[in-house]
């Protein structure tokens, strides 16, 4: 395979000299892809005409490797599709797992499982808008941001021995209960978070360069945000009011009092702002589900360590830091499941690419591609 | 709107739709035979389905099941669509030109199953390099440089 | 570059230069061993792990090694994460880009092996040494970015056996955990049941 | 004869100056920045990572010199002293102590205005030469600005010369009384600015913004001599914070007689300083916001004051 783009398109300017079309390969390593994607950018100047996505530059075949795992090994390759938010797809698998399985899982698992997520809410949303800052240029804001990520995982390390692949959320409940002391330092950590986001509000927000990197910059309308399947924030920032903890709401997440912020333009600065706030309200909800969190169990009674399902399909999704994250499994009755789709907010989010970076500057399109969230094990699978 | 609603809400709409709906694990399925499944598309987009949530296909053995799952927002309620092609002459309609979203989902089930979707614009392989041979999802797939692992269990 | 070529070419030859040849060796794997700028070939997972290790808390500028993303001016690639069949050919050229002498650091069991991906799996490659020449090898799915450290340290001592001269390698101790090593885990006295296992 | 001694000296004397305010520069603008990104910066080589420099110098010496397939080699392998060699010509005429410079001409303002601004050239041809769409857009781009910013900075400096009433740096020193910094604030900030802007340096570091082109024009450059670029960059940050110092806050006159090179050493410090720090802290711009900012904001702002010393000056 080459890494040959396509021929450059030549044209005649006004005065009938021969214009050439510009063609720059971004990618498939480049510092602001936020992993391996490859946009072949076709420039007019400075102006992007033609931005095409290439992916697949991480497809280790996840969907493949499931079908010949049991329901259990299946879950440690899902911390590896969204490694921003492992918990995520841990979650998503196993709801799937359990619908299709019919497993109850107990209620402290369920707030432990709204917790941790909640929490992975605020690591995934620092480290976009970080790298977001990171692509105009703004190397310490990424470093602040990145920051309280670090806290988030230290905690995360404490609960259940990884920094980053948790492996937490098991078929049935959770991996591990939580340790002494940990929720105080989880409210202290709400505490300061708060604190160390309106600092970030100030140094990123009110930047006047960096409003002007962001707003107006990749505009989504909303009717199309919906119709390309846009979920999470990059819908939202359009104005979108489509939450499933809101509109579809699962597991404990009725029981809390949250708003779910939107925006109305539809630019990068909407779609940041959106995450930015979503940290906020995740905060509320980490303090909600500590103070009702019951005792009990950890792990639903009686599961057998071989799930084998009755022949049938179940899908389930979640909300993701990125948007509506759904798990279809088949299984024909093995203790195998027959296919296992993942379907990834973020592959859908970067179809929308060429759509908002056309026509704007070389210089937007990484602010653009930033604002997407693309996390590349996820779209790529 | 839950589940039942749903079906009479669909059964009042598209009474021709309404025999080919089920209730499997707590979700509305429709199965339609491929050559409809474009007009059953679009009419469950008039009936409010505004999202094409995931699009996906199934190795059945002797057909491929395509799946796509729509969503509304205004009822906010799921729906799968399913229907069969064959394996040796897999194609069936794109459903593109009804929600943008089938573009790259369509493209991948293309790349991993091989299914060809008429009407779609952008008919080439996303995830594996052009120069790939064969469709890997399927369950026949065979590859050299593929270790199977040991069966434990 | 050339002129270092020529320079330990020259020195070793005449057989006389072996004073010289080692200060200078000294002096050249001192400044090498000390400012390893990194290329982070960040695909997958551990690339969150590089960028941790070079950001506040672990903070790789303390050992004068900060990534650059240019490869032209990098001195050690560090593979972190999987590499796939579509992606090896760019992982290639970027390692051709950058100029001698250069290093490879293989993070994560997915560059070291495959990893988790090593079976079933129709697109991973199982390990960049089926196409780099790997210097260091980190375990861990992710290693911590301590061990990266660790790693920066450990090429740092690889660095110290090199010299300019062609064909000569300078006797260090490495401080490699050998078997044997109580550091490696197994006890001296039963070495051999570690190897019957 | 002596005249060519007297050159040679200056430059052996100006190289090393460069060289070493390289290494302060890049040691500063590396411990400087990991204080502001709560981290220590290079700690391990040396007492205080003082050695790291030296290190990397070094290294960089030590490394393969690299020229690309697409390249126009003999361009690609001089462009980096087309760079430097303007810049560091630029040194000459900046007074070092009140009533001296290496080169004390009567047209030094202009000198030092005119001549480092030729390293465009280098930009450019370093950004074709290279054959690399990347290093090209980033030539195009250094062009571009670098052009742009020559306006409101020479206007700038202007002011200054309208109140010194001489083109001769000395002069301007010699003459320089404590209101001017008031009187001609806007002058200053104008200077500040435009100059970041001339060099390259975030927040206007869009010729090779990392995050875009990767390392833009000078993206194909292994070695010694992207190092050179880099001299180049930090060279050129000392001569404009040293002018800077000298012409516009005239910290040479503010201790008596040879004292003057303490406090226009440490003015030169603190310019250096805050050039790192607004890098560190600000987000880069776009090409055309970079554009509107040269020619709607600052070339205006340069016109009033130079009216505001205009209508002053008469009345002195």
């Amino acid at each position: 395979m080459t890494l040959e783009v396509e021929s450059r398109k030549e044209t005649l300017a006004e005065d009938g000299l021969p214009v050439e079309e510009l063609v720059v390969n971004v990618g498939p390593s480049h510092p602001s892809t936020h992993g391996v994607c490859r946009v072949i950018v076709h420039l007019d100047g400075e102006i992007v005409t033609r931005a095409e996505p290439v992916i697949g530059y991480l497809h280790r075949g996840i969907e493949k490797m499931c079908e010949n795992r049991t329901y259990l090994q299946v879950v440690p390759l899902t911390d590896r599709l969204d490694y921003v938010g492992s918990m995520y797809a841990n979650w998503a698998y196993c709801r799937a797992v359990e619908r299709l399985a019919g497993i109850r899982v107990p209620e402290r698992a369920e707030y432990l499982r709204v917790i941790v997520c909640e929490m992975q809410r605020i690591a995934s949303h620092m480290m976009s808008l970080g790298s977001a800052a990171a692509d105009t240029g703004a190397a310490t804001m990424f470093i602040y941001a990145f920051d309280e990520r670090e806290t988030i995982v230290e905690l995360f390390e404490d609960l259940c021995g990884a920094r980053l692949t948790y492996n937490y959320v098991r078929p049935g409940g959770v991996s591990f209960d939580i340790p002494e002391g940990w929720t105080d330092r989880l409210l202290e950590f709400c505490r300061t978070h708060r604190v160390a986001l309106r600092e970030m509000d100030k140094l990123w927000f009110g930047n006047v360069i960096a409003r002007g990197r962001m707003k107006g910059i990749g505009v989504l309308a909303a009717d199309d945000a919906v119709a390309w399947g846009a979920s999470g924030p990059v819908a939202r920032g359009s104005g979108v009011n489509w939450d499933l903890r809101k509109h579809d709401p699962y597991s404990v997440y009725p029981r809390f009092d949250f708003d779910i912020p939107t925006g109305s333009a539809g630019d990068v600065y909407d779609r940041a702002r959106v995450r930015l706030y979503e940290c906020y309200e995740s905060c509320r909800i980490i303090e909600q589900a500590v103070a009702q969190m019951p005792g009990g169990p950890i792990k639903a009674e009686g599961l057998q360590r071989l799930i084998a399902p009755r022949p049938g399909d179940a899908y389930d999704h979640i909300e993701s830091a990125r948007g509506s994250l759904g798990v279809y499994i088949v299984s024909e009755g093995g203790p195998r499941p027959h296919r296992v789709k993942f379907r990834s907010p973020a592959f859908c989010n970067l179809a929308l690419l060429p759509l908002i970076a056309e026509g704007h500057m070389l210089s937007d399109l990484v602010v653009c591609l930033g604002s997407l969230d693309p996390v590349f094990g996820e779209v790529d699978r | 709107m839950n589940i039942t609603e749903l079906r009479d809400h669909l059964c009042e709409q598209h009474p021709d739709l309404c025999p080919l709906f089920s209730i499997e694990f707590g979700d509305g399925v429709l199965s339609v035979s491929c050559d409809k499944l474009y007009e059953a598309a679009s009419g469950l987009r008039d009936l409010g389905f505004d999202r094409l949530g995931m699009a996906t296909a199934v190795d059945r053995g002797e057909t491929f099941e395509v799946v796509y799952r729509l969503t509304s927002r205004s009822m906010s309620v799921g729906i799968f669509l399913k229907c069969h092609v064959p394996r040796d002459a897999p194609k069936t309609n794109s459903l593109f030109p009804l929600w943008p979203a089938a573009l790259w989902q369509e493209r991948e089930i293309f790349d991993m199953f091989g299914i060809d979707f008429e009407g779609h614009p952008d008919m080439r392989r996303i995830l594996l390099p052009d120069d790939w041979v064969g469709h890997p999802l399927r369950r026949d797939y065979t590859d050299d440089r593929m270790i199977r692992r040991p069966d434990y269990i | 570059m050339a002129f270092v070529d020529r320079l330990g070419e020259i020195l070793s030859e005449g057989g006389q230069g072996g004073i010289i040849l080692t200060s200078i060796d000294a002096l050249a794997d001192w400044s090498r061993g000390k400012s390893l700028w990194a290329m982070p070939m960040g695909t997958a997972c551990c690339a969150m792990e590089l960028i941790a290790a070079s950001f506040a808390k672990f903070d790789f500028d303390r050992h004068g090694s900060f990534p650059r993303p240019d490869p032209r001016h990098t001195d050690v690639m560090v593979v972190a994460g999987t590499i796939t069949r579509k992606m090896a050919p760019a992982v290639k050229r970027l390692y051709e880009q950058m100029p001698e002498p250069k290093w490879v650091i293989a993070m994560g069991n997915c560059a070291v092996s495959g990893g988790i991906f090593f079976y079933d799996s129709y697109s991973v490659i199982r390990g960049v040494d089926e196409f780099l020449p790997v210097d260091v090898y980190i375990a861990g799915c992710p290693p911590r970015p301590e061990s990266l450290q660790d790693a920066v340290l450990r090429l740092r001592e690889l660095i110290s056996t090199e010299s300019i001269a062609p064909g000569v390698k300078h006797e260090r101790t490495l401080s490699l955990p050998r078997s044997g090593d109580v550091s490696f885990g197994v006890r001296p006295g039963s070495a051999e049941e570690g190897d019957a296992e | 004869m002596s005249g060519l001694l007297g050159g040679i000296v200056f430059g052996l004397v100006g190289g090393v100056a460069i060289a070493l305010s390289t290494m302060v520069g890049v040691y500063g603008e590396r411990k400087i920045a990991a204080k502001i990104q709560r981290r220590f910066g290079p700690q391990e080589t040396g007492p205080y990572g003082l050695l790291q420099l030296p290190a990397d110098t070094l290294k960089m010496i030590l490394k393969e010199d690299i020229t690309p397939r697409q390249a126009d080699a003999r361009i690609f392998k001089i462009a980096p002293y087309f760079v430097f060699v303007p810049i560091a010509m630029g040194l000459v005429v900046i007074p070092v102590a009140a009533g001296w410079a290496a080169l004390d001409s009567s047209i030094g303002i202009l000198f030092f205005l005119a001549v480092p601004s030729l390293s465009v050239l280098g930009i450019l041809i370093a950004g074709w030469s290279s054959g690399n769409t990347y290093a090209t857009i980033g030539g195009m781009r250094g062009a571009a600005q670098m052009i742009s910013y020559e306006l409101p900075r020479t206007l700038s400096v202007l002011a200054v010369v309208i109140l010194a009433g001489s083109l001769r740096p000395v002069d301007v020193v010699q003459a320089w009384r404590w209101w001017w910094i008031p009187l001609n604030f806007i002058g200053i900030v104008v200077y500040y600015i435009s100059s970041i802007a001339e060099l390259n340096r975030g927040p206007f570091d869009i010729p090779e913004s990392e995050s875009e082109l990767v390392a833009g024009y000078f993206a194909d450059y292994a070695g010694i001599r992207w190092g050179i670029f880099m001299m180049s960059e930090y060279g050129g940050m000392l001569a404009a914070s040293l002018f800077g110092a000298a012409i516009f806050l005239g910290t040479l006159t503010w201790l008596p007689g040879p004292f003057g090179i303490i406090t226009f050493l440490l003015g030169t410090g603190v310019i250096g300083s805050s050039m790192i720090w607004v890098k560190w802290t600000f987000p880069r711009m776009r090409p055309d916001q970079l554009m509107t900012t040269a020619w709607k904001v600052l070339t205006p702002l340069a016109l009033v004051q130079l009216v505001i010393v205009g209508v002053v000056v008469p009345w002195l």
